[in-house]
């Protein structure tokens, strides 16, 4: 490669909904399908349910900037309300990407997606979680079907590195568990080109 | 239609602001929203590193609505004693200072400090919620985590027993010592009350649960504190010193359970939290004991 | 900060409701109190962790400040006549 | 990307390459007190310890001071230890750290530097570690995951070397690296045996059965005080000589090089050098990397150790410069940039008159994004 | 001629050697003589800044013939815990590790230092030698000293009650509590004989009488140690967690004074020492407060 | 001889001035532990508070992490504070006073310089209170007894200036100072009191019935946190002003001068400054004295303010002469003598090269002997 | 220490008898065991602060160590026979 | 005065004997005689019954030193046993003079005086202390009695300052003993020229 590759990522979560799991897990399947690649962390002083923020930045080049990402190209919204009160969305890359979790269509939120968005990924990871009876003192756990839709709507990395991270990292049934929700999340994920 | 306590709550002000930054079913917070519904506006708080340093919510707001002086981890005592002093120096005599913390900042780190202002009878009101571990850090154990239960520290659960606070803080002879329960925000709220009008060193140990620290649903906040009640784990009680000696008496809600019969089994309260998911029996019955041992210290004081 | 004070920058906040934002957006599920069924006994209002129930008098249906209800479902754990539903937010 | 040979590369926090630096250099003792952004260190070994993964003994103390009191005790009596906290715990400890150097018990202990309060503030910054820089302690930055792990690992082998006898830190920046993942390798538990040989304590045991009783530290005239105190600062300036040797060694085994007192970052031929600690350091690299412009003109010097001060390596490269730059992410109130004034004292000492241009960035976690590195370089540099 | 528990003292080495530093008529060189006899050898002493790090003499030389590591003061119980950790960990499984400081070390400033050791159950012994006030410094107040006690910063007396820390320490709930005297030096051996063959934590309370602190003559510090028992104000008791639960007992020289008709006045004991010279009335009870309240607390123990 | 006019004469420690000063400026609140040698401070005030002869509370404190924590307390509800400590007490409370700085709580402290165990040792050194320069607080050395009571006088007036809110320290000489005694002019309370009037607070005040609730501390994000910390390098910037006034009215009150931030001394005409603190300046002073040769070529900068360090005025008189020689009393392993660091590396910032010639002396209360002050600067003179 | 240790000298101490010097300087008085009054019960050797006091067996009169004995006479307060003297030192 | 007066003096005592408040009541007691005056104190790890050292300096002008004094102009011992093991006498200046708590007479300790030593004070302190009942728990107090002596074989101060400084320090009874003590000694000091 004479090119090097950057791929910056946001995760939008809120407390105890894994996004920062879910941001290190997809580090570490890039990094099996060898990219270097980093997973940040903003923590502030949040608790269970405030936002929380994660980034990755991905190349074929170790990687030795140490800050946030500010303008991502893709930027995951782990529900409707965190899109709406952030400002990642602001600044996301022109031509970026958007991942959601919704269980509506995206008809109904189209009027606030900006138009620099070019690719958006819609799945329903709450429902997933509901079906699958994923849940961790009551929340649902949604972060892995997350990851499974990313996986397919940035074609990276492989669904089977991201069922062998989660599986890494949660040995026995939640382990796999949480490999079926990412597969099907990965399955139904509606990827619409804007 | 006579005022009742109900009245008397509703129409004392809240100081505990909605929108701050606590968890979803936080014990602390509602034990705090009581014990300054007791306190009232002419209150400071001292607040070292804890929970309740974080659940204010970030500069410039605040969702505590008396002076509060955020302050390092094992110094709050001593900074309330300064602060008491320099009020009761300038003139003002009436105003309340209370150290709100965690069992960490005050039975472990700052246990000395605690014990020092006791010991010099300071004038102010020590508060410890006890939620059994050090939350703000992500649950990490304290000398207050009981036996067998799972922290980030203790992956196999605690081997050490409870340090039975309350009661050192009793020895210490000082004018008052009460343990409440957030589960119990009206018998907390009259102990506050009592407390506000007792002159020197106050010491209240308020049980405190933590929906994510000891793995329950958000929603079994008041259902486990009661169960640590009626299981006989967590024993309400207060303790004054009046002119006649020591007057301790087992609150209301404790009552029932002098007698060992009437309690639930202990069982009933760790099955619901997460933390006790894999206690072994010696470990239940180290709490056992521990449940046995206040009861029968406190009979000795009943006597 | 006038520029004559910069030396004096202080770290104080100020109390104000909702210092932690709307923390209503937390809520993935809301509580609904059933009219009918309450009795307004008003426990659900005492153990409040949030202070999101708002009281103004003793014979009075407790009404959920929905701006800040985190969701916990103390409330309706605590509530005698199950008087409180759960349903899930946002779809 | 990192070469597997020599042991397995996994994506991790700096937390956890601190960590894992600790448990492949088979402590026996560990005590630590939580804090923030340091935790997961604790957490992390506090869990081996509980598996069997790692066999050490884990005191969990109920405070810093206590922490540092622990290992301290159990350096004395023979044992190795570890230990790791960060901003007011430092401080907290500030008494027993000093204690520990004279009691030349060669501790290692990460400290995963945060801003100090008030108000509360969790994020990176390097005036805690800095503040103790007096106290006759090791100090080294580390740059990045890797560096952590490693740079654990070299301070044993620095610490215990006879020729030094000293507890040594490893600081790496809160969050930015703590809880930051990427790829480091960890090496094999047997080559780092083979590097890190049990310690030896070529000094005093505290164990009656392997010696006749001594007395630590009872009270000392001044003419014998001055003896301990300057034999601390002969055992720093050994230290120099021991820290280059190590890092030396190190490449042989493991095939890494993180630098030794200093490294050097395309600084021939530049006119500009940008001197930084650790993780700043290598921000700035990749600043200048990004910009052929900067390329051009400016090198780093990262400063690995910032105890023993690497004075000579500062002077010599600054002989070759026209201007130098040092970003602090630090602050002494009522003086300035810690690192800026070491190296004009430095400077000064050695009679280089190379200009030194001193900006503090970064205090409480502000971020210290490339463009104002850039823009700072491009302000001298114009 | 049957072995007696004189030959046995005579055998045993005696480890803390004349020509030390202590002042004339120290109490606590003297009780440290038998705790030193009762552990022998294999010992490493932890000692907290205090009296007991200086007369130990001055580098090059000590005067004590067992391991010494010297800390500072408030993290004896830490550092001690730390040694016998590694002590273990290398395989030197039966090696006493002491603590040997004063009551302002161990009871004030390092008293979360102690109370997290003794939570831990660490496998140690702490020893307090307690002379009721910073005497290395020059006889300042500390939690120990008693009501009415003058010091060099309490010029009235000091106004508030000792704290009571062997109690504290009971609550602990660790495997041996004992209170000991310098007055009593073949009762302090037993215990420490005792206590060394127990596993995890182990606290001593020694009553050290202290001639220049106290004030009075150094030849009466046997004296005066034997009237702080006599008149009940020390007891002398122990304190084993056995299988079958706390083993209480009043030690024999303190067993007459259950009875509180046999104490002696408490004035003798006050009269001969300058500190107590000006105290008040109202101080003199609250000290028999304090007299009654340990007596009260013990026989609810002792029932 | 001291003239008595404006006060009466004693003939006290140290530690007696530093009472005198503190009691002169009328605390409300005095919280501290005792530690030699600062013990009689502690002792002497308690015995006024005790007999009634100094209006204040004072808490007798169970540590001095506490004693700190209390008057900052104290000072956060509006009173004015003291208290005093050394040595270990003094890095037993670290984390307290860099807290007391963040909290801008104008509290003074006498510090008692003495050298840090391990082994014990009692005697003058000022490692201790370098190792705080980095907290926020204005740092000052008192040469003499005089000096000492002065100084905690006026550093009440600098650090409650509503220019300033920082608290500061006073130190001086364990043993050498605080066990001396010399003449003392305790001035009138009437001249003190116009002097410095009470304590008013221009930024908060912890107390419900003078204002509406108020949160100091809670977290705050970094781009706030860099806003406070830029805050309290302004007040120390500041202060450099308010120091230098204060000495001036100082000296029209009283007709004492001590210096402001430096003291100069037979500095007219001669090629060789030695800059060292307080009272190890006045013994170079009496050696030059004593010494016609000296007279002729040495002369003295007495640093009174370590912080805000004295930046511009050391650069100054560097200028004008050809050797500089700075004397620590103290030492940060590893790199050297602190004084000789922070002065060269002011020079190097101000372009001067007069060379620097470092020497540590003192460690530990080893005696700085008038000999051996002579012949190091024969050594350099030569 | 050798020139090579000189990074390693430390403060450590080792045991001595008169490790504070000969104390027995520090005397005023001089206490005298009165061999006939004397009846070994040995409580002056149990009881002196300083282990001045010398019995190498159980049935021997205490032989009090001048080099050492500070001269605080607690041996002679807890005599229950009188049996030890005191008298001005050094005239 | 062109000349610049210094005289130095060491004390040496015994922790508890009071030397170290009898040079401070002598720098009070010369001051008040317009003299500038130290008192310097060397504080070891004693405990009652160890050697203690003081040192006085005393000019016509500031004395801006703060170095113990090495070469005392005069040493003056609590005891002849403090003369015999301390080193004071070998330092003393030449010319120097000995002040000495002793109830014999010179000739029996003439033979360790050496030749240096130009004058030498007796005087039985301690007998005085016992005449007069001045103990403080136990000790005899002989420090006010050695102040008077030193007047008298100084010359300085009076020994009505001496008298000042000493009641004034002790305020009542006890002030008025020492005092006593004091003009005892001042009056029975034997001073030989040697
Ligand atoms: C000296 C110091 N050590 C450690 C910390 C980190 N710390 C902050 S809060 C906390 C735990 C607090 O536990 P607790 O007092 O039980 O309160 P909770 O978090 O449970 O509310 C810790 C360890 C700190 N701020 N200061
Ligand atoms: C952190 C710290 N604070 C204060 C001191 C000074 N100090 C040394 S010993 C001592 C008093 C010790 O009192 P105690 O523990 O009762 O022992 P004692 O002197 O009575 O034997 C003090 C305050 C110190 N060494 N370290
Ligand atoms: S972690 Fe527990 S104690 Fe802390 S805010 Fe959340 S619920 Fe409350
Ligand atoms: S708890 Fe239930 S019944 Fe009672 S007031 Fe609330 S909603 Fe009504
Ligand atoms: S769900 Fe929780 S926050 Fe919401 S109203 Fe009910 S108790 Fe309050
Ligand atoms: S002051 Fe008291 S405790 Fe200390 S050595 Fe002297 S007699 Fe013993
Ligand atoms: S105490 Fe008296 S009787 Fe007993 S052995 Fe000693 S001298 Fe003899
Ligand atoms: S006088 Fe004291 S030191 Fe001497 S032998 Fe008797 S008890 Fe021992
Ligand atoms: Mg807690
Ligand atoms: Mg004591």
């Amino acid at each position: 490669m004479v090119i090097t590759l950057l791929i910056e990522i946001t995760w939008v979560g809120r407390g105890g909904q894994g996004a920062v799991t879910a941001s290190r897990l997809f580090a570490s399947a890039v990094y099996r399908e060898n990219y270097w690649a980093q997973s940040i962390v903003f923590f502030g002083a949040e608790r269970r349910g405030a936002p929380v923020y994660a980034y990755n930045r991905l190349s074929d080049k170790v990687i030795k900037f140490h800050h946030f990402v500010n303008s991502p190209d893709i930027a995951i919204f782990f529900d409707l309300e965190l899109l709406k009160i952030t400002k990642v969305l602001q600044n996301l890359k022109d031509g970026g990407s958007i991942l959601l979790n919704y269980s509506g269509s995206l008809s109904s939120i189209k009027n606030i997606i900006p138009k620099k968005v070019k690719k958006i990924g819609i799945v329903d990871a709450t429902g997933i979680a509901v079906e699958l009876e994923l849940t961790i003192a009551g929340l649902h756990v949604i972060n892995t079907a997350m990851l499974g839709a990313l996986s397919r709507i940035l074609n990276l990395p492989s669904i089977d590195a991201i069922q062998y991270v989660i599986k890494n990292n949660w040995p026995g049934k939640i382990g796999e568990k949480n490999a079926i929700a990412a597969t099907k999340a990965y399955n139904n994920i509606e990827i619409t080109e804007l | 239609m006579t005022k009742t306590i109900y009245d008397e709550l509703i129409e004392r002000e809240d100081l505990v602001l909605p929108g701050n930054t606590s968890c979803p079913g936080c014990g602390s917070i509602l034990a705090l929203r009581y014990v300054l519904k007791a306190l009232g506006k002419d209150t400071i708080i001292v607040i070292p590193a804890s929970c309740s340093s974080v659940y204010q919510a970030i500069f410039p707001y605040s969702s505590i609505k008396v002076h509060i002086f955020n302050t390092a981890f094992a110094s709050a005592a001593a900074v309330a004693s300064g602060l008491k002093h320099a009020l009761v120096a300038k003139g003002y005599d009436d105003v309340n200072v209370l150290v709100w913390g965690g069992d960490g900042g005050l039975i472990d780190i700052g246990f000395a400090t605690v014990s020092g202002a006791a010991e010099r009878n300071e004038d102010i009101i020590v508060a410890v919620y006890d939620n059994e571990a050090y939350m703000n850090t992500g649950i990490q154990r304290s000398g207050s985590t009981p036996p067998g239960a799972i922290t980030t520290t203790t992956y196999a659960g605690k081997s050490e027993e409870k340090k039975p606070m309350p009661y050192l803080m009793l020895l210490h002879g000082v004018p008052y010592v009460a343990t409440a329960s957030s589960g119990y925000p009206l018998d907390l709220y009259q102990k506050v009350k009592k407390a506000r009008n007792i002159h020197g060193f106050r010491f209240l140990h308020i049980f405190a649960p933590c929906p994510p620290g000891w793995r329950f649903d958000d929603s079994k906040t008041v259902t486990v504190a009661k169960l640590a009640v009626e299981t006989g784990y967590w024993i309400l009680w207060e303790a004054e010193q009046t002119d006649h000696g020591l007057n301790f008496s087992i609150s209301g809600p404790s009552r029932p359970y002098i007698d060992p019969a009437r309690r639930k089994p202990l069982e009933d309260y760790l099955m619901l939290q997460g933390r006790f998911r894999d206690i072994s029996p010696e470990k239940i019955n180290l709490i056992k004991k521990y449940i046995d041992n206040q009861w029968e210290f406190i009979k000795r004081f009943l006597e | 900060m006038t520029q004559e004070l910069d030396h004096l920058i202080l770290p104080i906040s100020h109390p104000k409701i909702g210092a932690g934002g709307k923390t209503g957006a937390w809520r993935v599920f809301r509580p609904i109190i059933d009219e009918n069924k309450c009795i307004k006994c008003l426990l659900c209002w005492i153990h409040c962790p949030e202070n999101a129930i708002i009281v103004k008098q003793r014979d009075q249906i407790p009404q959920i400040d929905y701006e800040y209800c985190k969701g916990c479902f103390v409330c309706a754990d605590v509530c005698p006549k199950d008087a409180i539903k759960k349903i899930r937010e946002g779809i | 990307m990192i070469t597997e040979s020599k042991g397995t590369v996994k994506v991790i926090t700096g937390n956890a390459a601190a960590a894992w630096g600790a448990r492949l250099s088979r402590p026996d003792v560990i005590a630590a007190y939580p804090i923030t952004p340091q935790t997961t260190i604790v957490e992390t070994l506090a869990r081996w310890v509980d598996t069997g993964e790692l066999k050490a003994h884990m005191i969990r103390v109920e405070s810093e001071h206590s922490a540092m009191a622990a290992v301290m005790g159990a350096s004395a009596a023979g044992a190795r230890t570890y230990t790791a906290t960060s901003s007011q715990g430092l401080l907290y400890m500030a008494e027993m750290i000093s204690w520990a150097a004279g009691a030349r018990t060669p501790i290692v202990m990460s400290v995963v530097d945060r801003a100090l309060g008030p108000p509360w503030n969790i994020w990176s910054e390097h005036t805690d570690a800095l503040m103790l820089r007096d106290s006759g302690w090791i100090l080294f930055w580390a740059a990045n995951n890797q560096e952590v792990l490693d740079s654990v690992i070299q301070a044993y082998k620095i610490a215990e070397h006879k020729e030094v006898i000293l507890p040594a830190m490893v600081m790496h920046d809160g969050f930015i690296l703590s809880h930051t993942t990427m790829p480091v390798e960890i090496p094999k538990q047997e080559l780092v045996d083979e590097f890190l040989p049990p310690y030896d304590p070529p000094h005093y045991v505290m164990n009656p059965k392997v010696s006749p009783p001594i007395t630590f530290g009872n009270i000392a005239l001044p003419a014998d005080y001055v003896k301990f105190r300057l034999s601390i600062e002969k055992a720093m300036k050994n230290a120099k000589k021991i820290i280059k040797k190590v890092a030396a060694e190190f490449k042989e085994f493991f095939g890494r090089w993180h630098g030794d007192l200093v490294s050097y970052y395309n600084t021939e031929g530049v006119d500009t050098i940008v001197i930084a600690l650790g993780n700043v350091a290598e921000q700035v690299e990749a600043t200048i990397d990004s910009s052929k412009e900067l390329k051009k003109r400016a090198g780093v010097v990262k400063v690995r150790a910032f105890r023993p001060f690497p004075k000579e390596e500062i002077a010599n490269i600054a002989r070759k410069v026209s201007n130098i730059v040092v970003i602090d992410r630090d602050i002494s109130f009522g003086w300035g940039g810690i690192l800026a004034g070491e190296v004009r004292a430095t400077l000064h000492e050695f009679r280089v008159d190379t200009p030194v241009y001193g900006k503090i960035m970064g205090i409480g976690g502000d971020e210290i994004l490339p463009e104002h590195i850039e823009k700072s370089l491009n302000e001298i540099l114009r």
